[in-house]
């Protein structure tokens, strides 16, 4: 890596420094920040210079650094002669533009956001050139497309629309451009640029070789405006005119010509590649002189001619052979010049007369004769004229096509068109000029714009005009160009006069036809205006407005307010995968469970009544009391299959979930609502429960006792010294279950507090006691037993049915019992103190192991008078805590009724 | 096969519940669901070994699989606290119905309380 | 151990009885009279139920269940009271 | 054979007996008229049928443990049922239940309601 | 290796919600401890990350009961990444709220404290029973968080959000269930690659793959969090955003990794993958409110992510996860955005806001284009890392599909920046309300959180590597998981 | 030891001889109950006579009126479904009350038989017999 590799890099971080300094160099400067910034373009020319002539002698500058390993990024910067030719346009017609803004914006407003993404555009256009890896060089594709879509918004409103247009359109050619790359990188085994290009048999023979190259030119079509895609240009056009000079004329659009050239070196000549490119790009060309010469915006129209001038070089490109390259990079070159001038001409009469129509505007020659001439001299370039640049470049344009070779005929038939876009050309050429300049003098107070205001045309015009006799100078840039398009050409070298050639026919040919087209102006403007006009932007417009629509159709399920839209899904997936299930698994996985107990079959049957009642009423009390019947029920099944603790648990739960139930349908219709026939739902819950039976069936009960199963019968006692094995799952193996469960209950309980504010950390008992004086007495009575009741399956639930869980669901029954007898809890018996004594418990004692160098939760003793205080009680003690905090939150929030509530 | 069975009818109830329309019949389903979970939890563990785990209560080759027991329970308890808190926000919604002006809740007035009687 | 079984089949049909009244009504009051019954048969059941599986560690949930059925019952009453206050 | 000691069988005629006592509620629950008869009859003889259930399984599982138990859950099933019963029948009442054409007296109707207890 | 501090993330902040439920006075004091346990567990996560990077996983077997018996809890490099940036995303989240205004609660930091505990014990476990455990540690306060303070639009979402959400915990306990019964163990280690083994086990983890799918809001079991997370107080959405779904995807991507050893069920998780990425860019592209394209297109990402799975090659399995990582970012600068505006404004129907709020332009854009994948972004590398990886395995219609999402993303990005950032004033907009946006403007409190978290999307952009190393140990890891075996089963 | 300690225990002998007495009453009539209750369940359209009767108490305390309502309900065929305080009054629901006034009867002799059993027996009241205010 060379020392000019590092002025590669230095170049762009000063363009960024520029950009990033702009804004506050607009606060100083205000407009005029703009020559400052000129000056900046200049200084980073100068600083590639040197790399710049070495890359001129074959001598690539390269500088690369490691990005990303995988994906593959290198930030691989690569200096040749076609980077180097474009490197002097985005800089030179850079800094034109840049001294050409301070007189063109606004006195007095503040320009930095403009600058500083002018600037920005600057690099990431350079970056563009001289990325030498194939994603890197989508990145700067990618950054120039963002900025022009900024640049095109600083028009304000009416500049949404259009930018949006371009961002798409171009982000779209973008992605392409991505896919391509990816997939270029996998046919030539590298993403460096040199590496891929020198390997065109490997790209070429490898199936992806003709997707790649589609998404390539499809990249290069929506950048460079080509049918069908061309609409988005003349949009842009709401932008200021230095972004549409800069960007739209001179450089972005030439990111896709570039990109054609770049990868000319492994699809140029390939029939596919050949015909595709010059069919559209005479299109193109085509299409776009014809709209041109009907426009009387005057930047319209010169947006029309640029998508128009894109489609011969992309055509000339198609064609391939050297000579047609040359002519392509030539022409690149010329309208860059042309062009730029063009625009910043047409911004200075639209600043100094007020308008850019040309039905407006006459006889500006009198009063703006350099302004005048400069146009002429752009114009005669356009129009291909002696002694132009455009001349030199149009006559090789009409060699290139002539030798057209994708097919029989082809020359003649590209040449046909191209002569007949150029013809066009030179009728929208002299439209402008005499629209605008020619005639009498309509506008009064006009006068010649300052030397400042033009100097940068100026500039760019007698470069035009002076580089066509001189066009030999170009020589060793245009020369080395082709070469890094086509390795394996011999360039041709440029001559100012071909002497009286084909070429020069044609040229004159197209002169003839262009001053008949414009003095029968009258006729064509009319014959052009019947033509349908292809309106593709709104065309855009549609498809954009059918994809939202699209959107908001696959969107409208999701907006249901039906509960039963949502949950209906995750049972239809169920169904779905039952339906799998049943194909994937094959019989032998299926056994009958255990010998069934003859009383599980009387169990189901009752089962099955009940559920059979509970979903069929619609009386709210009866659905709670089948609801408690089917615990009931089913908490003789666990009984029945060995589990009095989950039977006891589950009683519990069951009857506190009735009583919620109770609590909160006393607000509500005794009567549920009536629901539609719900024979769909009928059918997908009885599918869904005929694929639970058959999971059940088919993965259950397959297998001997878990080798998990056999350690905790056979290690509770001796490792905890408890006799109930589930107790001291729960408390000592597995205790971050328990703590997490917990925790799930003092969030439900801190979230009531939250859902359902009331009086702040009110104490249980509601404000009515229905029967207070029967059940009052009742309550005393039982109270002192209920407390013993739930201390005993506290302290035993170590060795018996019990444990932290079920004894505290049993004091909060007795609260939900007190809340009925209308006595009040006791003020710790409050939500807040047990919920936080509960957490902090919890978490400080599997902490405290942590603490004693132990695993989390690992269980510990701790002496007290008359014995030790085991760990895992602790615990217990905080779930005890938290369930019980959870049921003092539910009585305390939802017991009163909702008239009752605050 | 009594399990599977039993799995199946809790499901088809719990499913069924689910999608009616009113909150609190959904949380109904949802307890139906629930008790089918944990019926499918215990099948898991094997139902041929019927002994309630209590050490010293019985014959040790017989008794039940704890650790699908302690999952239910942990089951049980979070079905519960989730139950618990779909209940408040039915009375939320009730809350939330009653004070706004048009009386219809998200779904029509079928899905929020008619007022008592 | 086949004497439990068939009280055990009597006490089934006593709950499906329960649970047809439940279901049946007609009014809220014949349900609340249902939940009732259906406790105090399952506190019978599991009583029963205790003898078979000769697990008296079970019996603590006829205490419990006879709690929670009166509790239950209250609370439901509660509930068709406060419907029609 | 199977010997079966005396407390043994006492133990099978008094389960027997609850249990039947338990069935004879459930028919009265199918049977009687109203929602006040039922409430009456089967209660209470509801309760008196598991008591006798809760007593037979103590002499069929003597011991300690299931004495207390036993005991308690008796004591508690004594104390409880009237306190529900009342609650089920007030509430009967109050949510406008209809008496049994049969009902050839009601002083309550005419009374007026009071907070009463 | 063991490491006790494994079970900090989760004990510490169920400690710190106690405290905090207890002392329900300041709420500087609340920030102060929620902030201080956060930036803990975030510096917690970051040293166990650095750690994992050599292919160390570490593990904690809890109560120092045998692995297997016990509940293990491992850190390899994906465990510790989802860990780190779950907790900058909480930190960031409750700095946000304080701004919003949404931990105006005493309830709110606890209640957020446990929401973090069982986020961070979900990426730790090692154990499927646990799993659905921490699953619900978090969604019940999650249920609260988002319905917080009722209302009715509040609570009809949080009715959706709720029952769905308790339908997929149903499921994903009865697939747990499955998985014990026909294996006899929850322990992932022991299960590693049990489903390549037995069909009935594929089956059950497919219940499993199922449950967090739905979690995950992976279609067609997606329609719940576009529905209900827009309805969510703004600091709420911008949590749940980066956490609740994350555990779903955490959660497939492990379970298919260990237990299906990622085959069987390709086809069907690249169907997946690619259904839910173009029909979540699809809803996002038609929704009209900030907040609601936002959140459509969560649904779009998790499809990208599940690409990356299916693929199941290093590359693909380190972009997914890379993926996973930059996005969470990215859509929570997203949603504070748009949070910020609604908060201040009352509406997130609003124009002209590049001028109004150019601090909030920026760091909406800076993230919105990294959604969208623009270059030298963050979601760039990744959707190139994922792009790449397709296009390796010669996928080509996902290839296709990613490049198609992606430029959707940018219509509905663009939608967004049309729409409320440029655009002029509404005309029909009465004239006090044209004054009092006039006169407002989106406060410090809100602006920096969003400012903070659009930077990362240009740091891993540019500066990729580092977190590209860490994805692709990860990766190596769901590859090869015999490390995280023998780990979790020793 | 003071001279009324005699005097004490043999109250409170008599006081336990009247409560042994009265649950040997309710027990006999609670038994009594059952099977009425029950032959009528199950033999189909017998003596199925219900009313709701308004019954005056002479109780006056809130235990002696709990204690009363507690055993009118346990006893199959009678149900409380109304408690007033002012005065203090049950509405009754009898199943067999062919005779309500016969049936009020027996329901205010299980009330003297209570009240005899739960006054200390030198109290006045206990020893009164039924009120004359009588029921309606
Ligand atoms: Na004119
Ligand atoms: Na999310």
């Amino acid at each position: 890596m060379s020392g000019e590799g590092g002025t590669l890099v230095f170049a762009l971080a000063a363009m960024g420094a520029l950009a990033l300094l702009s804004p506050a160099l607009d606060r100083r400067l205000g407009r005029d920040t703009g020559y400052v910034l000129a000056v900046g373009f200049l200084v980073v020319a100068a600083v590639l210079t040197p790399a710049a002539s070495t890359a001129l002698d074959g001598g690539a500058v390269t500088f690369s650094r490691t990005w990303t390993d995988s994906p593959e990024i290198s930030f691989t910067l690569r200096m040749d002669g076609l980077a180097t030719l474009f490197c002097l346009l985005v800089l030179g017609v850079g800094a034109l533009i840049m001294a050409y803004c301070p007189r063109y914006l606004t006195a007095g407003g503040r320009h930095g956001r403009t600058y500083l993404l002018l600037t920005l555009f600057g690099g990431a256009m350079l970056g563009l050139v001289l990325a030498g890896d194939l994603l890197l060089l989508f990145v700067f594709w990618e950054m120039t497309t963002v900025a022009s879509f900024f640049l095109i918004g600083t028009g304000g409103a009416k500049a949404v629309r259009p930018a949006v247009r371009a961002l798409l359109v171009t982000g779209m050619g973008g992605l392409a451009l991505l896919v391509a790359m990816v997939l270029l990188g996998i046919a030539a085994g590298s993403t460096d640029l040199a590496t891929v290009l020198r390997a065109r048999e490997e790209v070429l023979d490898s199936p992806l070789s003709p997707a790649i190259a589609a998404l390539l030119v499809l990249a290069a079509f929506t950048k460079s405006a080509q049918v069908p895609f061309q609409f988005w240009l003349p949009g842009a056009m709401v932008a200021i005119t230095p972004v549409s000079a800069y960007l739209h004329a001179a450089t972005m659009v030439k990111a896709g010509i570039y990109l054609l050239l770049r990868f000319s070196a492994l699809y140029s000549g390939q029939t596919g590649w050949s015909v595709c490119l010059m069919g559209v790009g005479l299109l193109t060309a085509v299409l776009g002189a014809a709209q041109a010469l009907r426009e009387h915006d005057l930047k319209a129209l010169l947006a029309h001619s640029t998508v128009s001038q894109l489609g011969l070089l992309v055509a000339a490109i198609g064609v391939g052979t050297t000579v047609a390259l040359a002519a392509a990079i030539l022409h690149t070159f010329a309208h860059a010049l042309f062009k730029a001038t063009l625009f910043m001409i047409v911004g200075v009469i639209d600043r100094q007369a007020g308008s850019r129509d040309i039905r407006e505007l006459s006889g500006l020659m009198r009063i703006m004769p350099v302004t005048a001439t400069l146009a002429g001299l752009a114009g005669l370039s356009m129009a291909g004229v002696l002694p132009m640049i455009g001349f030199v470049s149009k006559e090789s344009l009409f060699q290139g096509f002539a030798g057209a070779d994708a097919f029989p005929g082809a020359g003649v038939v590209a040449a046909a068109l191209a002569v007949t876009a150029s013809v066009l050309t030179f009728a929208y050429g002299m439209r402008i000029f005499y629209g605008a300049f020619a005639g009498p003098m309509l506008q009064r107070q006009l006068h010649e714009p300052s030397w400042a205001f033009i100097a940068p045309a100026a500039v760019a015009a007698v470069a035009g005009a002076v580089l066509g006799p001189a066009v030999s100078v170009l020589d060793p840039l245009m020369r080395q160009a082709v070469l890094d398009a086509e390795p394996w050409a011999v360039p041709p070298y440029f001559a100012f006069w071909h002497g009286l050639s084909p070429e020069l026919f044609l040229s004159a040919l197209t002169i003839a036809s262009g001053l008949v087209l414009f003095s029968e102006r009258d006729r064509v403007d009319r014959m052009l205006q019947r033509l349908p006009r292809p309106d593709g932007a709104a065309a855009f417009d549609r498809v954009h407005s059918a994809v939202l629509g699209a959107g908001a159709v696959v969107g409208r399920p999701d907006r249901s307010d039906s509960t039963a839209a949502f949950l209906a899904r995750p049972a239809a997936a169920l169904v779905v995968l039952g339906c799998v299930g049943a194909f994937a698994v094959d019989g032998p996985g299926i056994r009958a469970g255990a010998p069934s107990d003859p009383v599980d079959w009387g169990v189901l049957a009752l089962l099955a009544v009940a559920v059979a009642a509970l979903v069929r009423t619609r009386s709210a009390l009866a659905a709670v009391a089948l609801l408690g019947a089917v615990g009931l029920i089913v908490a003789v099944w666990f009984l029945l299959a060995g589990a009095p603790d989950v039977a006891l648990t589950l009683l519990l739960v069951e009857v506190l979930t009735a009583m919620t139930a109770a609590f909160v349908l006393s607000g509500l219709s005794p009567r549920f609502p009536r629901p539609r026939r719900g024979v769909a739902a009928a059918a997908l819950a009885g599918a869904a429960g005929l694929v639970a039976a058959l999971g059940t069936l088919a993965l259950t009960g397959g297998r001997e006792l878990s080798p998990a199963g056999a350690y905790f019968l056979e290690a509770a006692e001796p490792e905890t010294g408890g006799r109930n094995v589930v107790n001291t799952i729960l408390v000592d193996f597995r205790g971050l279950d328990t703590l997490g469960e917990a925790s799930v209950l003092a969030a439900a309980a801190l979230g009531l507090l939250l859902l359902l504010p009331g009086q702040p950390d009110g104490t249980a008992g509601g404000p009515r006691a229905p029967y207070g004086r029967v059940l009052g007495p009742a309550h005393r009575l039982l109270l002192p037993g209920i407390a013993g009741f739930s201390a005993y399956l506290f302290l035993r639930g170590h060795n018996e049915p019990g444990g932290g869980f079920s004894a505290a669901l049993v004091a909060g029954t007795a609260v939900a019992f007190g809340y009925l007898a209308g006595r009040t809890g006791t003020r710790w018996l409050s939500p807040r103190p047990l919920l936080a004594a509960g957490l902090v418990l919890g978490a400080a004692v599997g902490l405290a192991a942590t603490a004693l160098g132990d695993p989390f939760l690992t269980p510990f003793t701790i002496p007290v008078p008359g014995g030790v205080l085991s760990s895992p009680l602790l615990f217990d003690a905080a779930v005890y805590l938290m369930v019980l905090g959870l049921v003092v939150t539910v009585v305390d929030r939802l017991g009163a009724g909702p008239g009752e509530h605050r | 096969m009594t399990a599977a069975i039993a799995v199946g009818v809790l499901t088809a109830g719990g499913f069924f519940l689910l999608l009616r329309p009113g909150l609190v019949r959904i949380t109904f389903g949802f307890v139906l669901l629930g008790h089918a979970a944990n019926v499918l939890l215990l099948a898991a563990g094997g139902l041929e070994r019927r002994e309630p785990p209590l050490i010293g209560d019985g014959d040790r080759a017989g008794m039940a699989d704890p650790l699908p027991q302690a999952f239910v329970l942990t089951a049980i308890v979070i079905t519960f606290g989730i139950t618990v808190y779909l209940l408040g926000l039915a009375r939320a919604e009730h809350l939330a119905g009653s004070g706004s002006r048009s009386g219809a809740g998200p779904g029509g007035p079928a899905e929020s309380a008619e007022p008592p009687r | 151990m086949t004497m439990t079984a068939v009280l055990l089949g009597v006490l089934a049909v006593t709950m499906a009885v329960a649970v047809w009244r439940m279901s049946a009504g007609p009014t809220d009051a014949d349900r609340v009279v249902a939940v009732d019954l259906a406790f105090v048969v399952f506190v019978a059941a599991v009583a029963l139920l205790a003898v078979r599986l000769d697990a008296p560690a079970v019996l603590i949930l006829v205490l419990a269940a006879t709690l929670l059925g009166f509790l239950t019952t209250v609370a439901v009453a509660h509930l068709l009271e406060r419907w029609s206050s | 054979m199977v010997v079966v000691t005396v407390p043994e069988l006492l133990g099978h005629v008094l389960t027997a007996t609850g249990t039947a006592l338990v069935a004879v509620a459930a028919l009265g629950l199918v049977r009687l008229p109203d929602a006040y008869n039922r409430a009456n009859a089967v209660a209470k003889a509801a309760a008196l049928g598991v008591v006798c259930v809760l007593l037979g399984v103590l002499l069929l599982m003597p011991g300690v443990f299931t004495a207390v138990v036993l005991g308690l859950g008796v004591l508690l099933q004594l104390v409880t049922t009237p306190f529900a019963a009342y609650a089920v029948g007030r509430s009967a009442y109050r949510s406008g239940a209809p008496l049994a054409r049969a009902t050839h007296r009601d002083d309550l109707g005419g009374a007026p309601r009071d907070g009463g207890w | 290796m063991s490491a006790p501090a494994l079970a900090l993330p989760v004990a510490v902040p169920l400690l710190a919600a106690g405290v905090l439920a207890a002392y329900p006075g300041d709420r500087r004091v609340h920030r102060l401890i929620t902030s201080a346990v956060s930036a803990g567990v975030l510096a917690l996560s970051a040293a166990l990350l650095a750690g994992s990077l050599d292919g160390t996983v570490r593990s904690l077997s809890m109560g120092g009961w045998p692995p297997g018996f016990a509940i293990v809890f491992a850190a390899d490099a994906l465990s510790a990444l989802m860990l780190c940036v779950s907790a900058a995303l909480v930190l960031a989240g409750l700095a946000y709220a304080a701004g919003t205004g949404d931990d105006a609660s005493p309830r709110f930091a606890p209640l957020a404290m446990i929401l973090s505990a069982g986020v961070y014990g979900a990426f730790l476990t090692a154990d499927l029973f646990n799993l659905f455990v921490f699953v619900e540690v978090m969604l019940v306060p999650s249920y609260a968080l988002l319905t917080m303070s009722g209302g009715r639009a509040r609570t009809a979402a949080g009715r959706i959000y709720l029952t769905f959400s308790l339908l997929a915990s149903t499921l994903l306990l009865a697939g747990v269930g499955l998985v014990y019964g026909v294996t006899g163990t929850v322990n992932l280690g022991e299960l590693a690659g049990a489903a390549r083994q037995s069909t009935a086990v594929a089956l059950a983890g497919g219940v499993v793959l199922v449950a967090l799918a739905a979690k995950a809001a992976v279609v067609p079991l997606h329609g719940w969090l576009p529905r209900t997370y827009p309805e969510a107080p703004p600091a709420v959405t911008v949590l749940f955003s980066g956490l609740l779904t994350k555990v779903g995807v955490y959660g497939i991507i492990r379970v298919y990794a260990v237990v299906h050893e990622g085959t069987g069920l390709r086809w069907t998780i690249m169907a997946a993958a690619l259904l839910t990425m173009v029909v979540g860019v699809l809803g996002a592209v038609g929704e009209r409110g900030m907040r609601s394209i936002l959140t459509f297109h969560m649904v779009s990402q998790i499809g990208y992510i599940l690409l990356g799975l299916a693929l199941f090659t290093s590359a693909g399995l380190a972009a997914a996860v890379f993926f996973l990582v930059q996005y969470v970012l990215v859509k929570a600068a997203l949603l504070m955005c748009a949070g910020a505006v609604e908060t201040t404004y009352g509406t997130d129907r609003i124009d002209s806001l590049a001028r109004r709020e150019p601090l909030i332009a920026s760091a909406f854009l800076v993230s919105a284009l990294s959604l969208a994948g623009l270059p030298p972004l963050s979601g760039f590398v990744a959707k190139l890392g994922l792009v790449d990886a397709a296009a390796t395995e010669a996928d080509h219609l996902a290839v296709g599909i990613a490049v198609g999402v992606s430029f959707l993303t940018l219509v509905s990005m663009v939608k967004i920046w049309s729409g409320s950032f440029w655009g002029g004033e509404d005309p029909s907009r009465e004239e006090p309300l044209l004054r009092l946006m006039a006169r407002t403007a989106v406060r410090p409190a809100l602006t920096v959180p969003a400012l903070v978290l659009a930077v990362p999307s240009v740091v891993l952009g540019i500066a990729a590597q580092p977190l590209l190393t860490a994805a692709t140990e990860a990766a190596a890891g769901l590859l090869d998981a015999s490390a995280y075996v023998r780990a979790v089963t020793r | 030891m003071t001279a009324r300690q005699p005097a004490r225990l043999r109250r409170a002998a008599v006081r336990w001889a009247r409560v042994v007495a009265f649950l040997g009453h309710y027990g006999v009539r609670f038994l009594h109950a059952n099977v009425t209750v029950a032959r009528e369940i199950v033999t189909p359209g017998s003596g199925l006579a219900p009313v709701v009767v308004e019954m005056r108490l002479r109780c006056r305390t809130t235990a002696e009126t709990t204690v009363l309502a507690h055993l009118i309900t346990l006893t199959p065929g009678t149900l409380v479904l109304e408690v007033r305080t002012e005065p203090p009054t049950l509405f009754v629901h009898g199943m067999h009350a062919a005779d309500a006034d016969r049936f009020l009867g027996e329901l205010g002799d299980l009330e003297d038989r209570l009240l005899t059993a739960l006054r200390p027996p030198d109290s006045r009241a206990a020893r009164g017999t039924r009120r004359q205010e009588g029921n309606p």
